[in-house]
């Protein structure tokens, strides 16, 4: 389950997608939008995609954590769209025979994502709006 | 000259104003040439030129990176997903 | 949120209790009941507490966890009695501003819980039951 | 003498068939003699000694930690909890 959706990220979903009768753990991620950023009230954030890249980007992701750590499934989800403070933006769900691999595959997708995966978050204040990331 | 599409994305779009455009450059071009070229008629895209990355047909290539005709060419400025 | 139960755990409620519009981050670990054990079939797992301590524990190890990671909200719940294969046995969920500490806290209360909470799991089979861990 | 109470679990309380049984030992005595104690009536206990920890009012002890009257113990056999 490797998705780029509008609608609110529904976390059983994900279970679902990653439950194995032969799975012991699963470790899921999920990134949450945050209320203040650089000490200024965030009211709404903003993702935008370059679809078509993103979304192989995200499958080879889990592909390679896949064979990295021997896991068993893995769902990755990410919103775009207008996502409101304390929605998920974000979600990453690994099954796994024994725990250890299952946390450290998710660290690692949700690590990899967010350097480069072409995905951009936009910040909506009362005064404006910015993007995030480094620029000139 | 051939013919690449551009998209543009987040702070760079805004500031073309189209999240596409159709660009005309000389075959074998860097990559980087389609910032350049969109540049010269931008001033405020001129800055951004160390703050790229660039994707051809969905895959991140290095600036030097040689175009060919109807490449789909993708200005990718820092990612801010997640 | 910290809790022994015998139904089964409902993760949305997890959520639910670490949610905080602070929060960047959720780790969330779910300990699942594994069909097999040795080479055999595991039909069904029963777990057994000591909860009377095993509820001060706990809280203890997600205390320590909160202030040895700074993360904001914890939930620890653990199920008791028949667990069938699939099932939730455990569910951790941790809430933080950043991303590192949620996995790091969710780890360390996990592995601690494992090694240290007085409650036990029990395996049963086709042909007879074992509780599960070192003996004489 | 004082009485103690001892709580038992998982594959301790299968072989003694009890979850808590009422002891009397010796006032003072180390927390261990309360698993001693049982072992006395029941051989299958006796190779679980170097197996189980002990609790006293809900605390992991050491063996040698000394009862006082009313004292709740627990044998702790090893946990496979999570």
């Amino acid at each position: 389950m490797i998705q780029i959706i509008r609608d609110k990220i529904n976390i059983n979903a994900l279970l679902a997608a990653v439950a194995d009768p032969a799975a012991g753990g699963i470790d899921i991620f999920i990134g949450t939008t945050r209320n203040h950023s650089d000490g200024k009230d965030v009211l709404e954030l903003e993702y935008e995609a370059y679809q078509d890249m993103a979304l192989p980007m995200m499958r080879q992701i889990a592909d390679d954590a896949k064979e990295r750590w021997g896991v068993m499934k893995i769902a990755v989800v990410h919103r775009i769209g207008k996502v409101p403070v304390g929605e998920a933006s974000v979600a990453i769900a690994v099954s796994s025979a024994h725990r250890k691999e299952a946390f450290e595959a998710c660290r690692y997708i949700i690590d990899t994502l967010k350097k480069t995966v072409p995905i951009w978050k936009k910040e909506l204040f009362a005064d404006g709006s910015k993007w995030v990331g480094e620029r000139p | 000259m051939i013919t690449i599409s551009v998209k543009l994305f987040a702070g760079i779009k805004d500031i073309v104003g189209k999240d596409e455009v159709e660009l005309s450059v000389a075959d074998a071009s860097p990559v980087a040439e389609a910032l350049a070229s969109l540049a010269e008629n931008n001033p405020l895209l001129r800055p951004w030129k160390n703050h790229v990355r660039f994707a051809v047909n969905k895959i991140y290539v290095q600036p030097d990176h040689l175009l060919k005709s109807r490449d789909e060419v993708a200005i990718i400025p820092p990612v801010s997903g997640g």
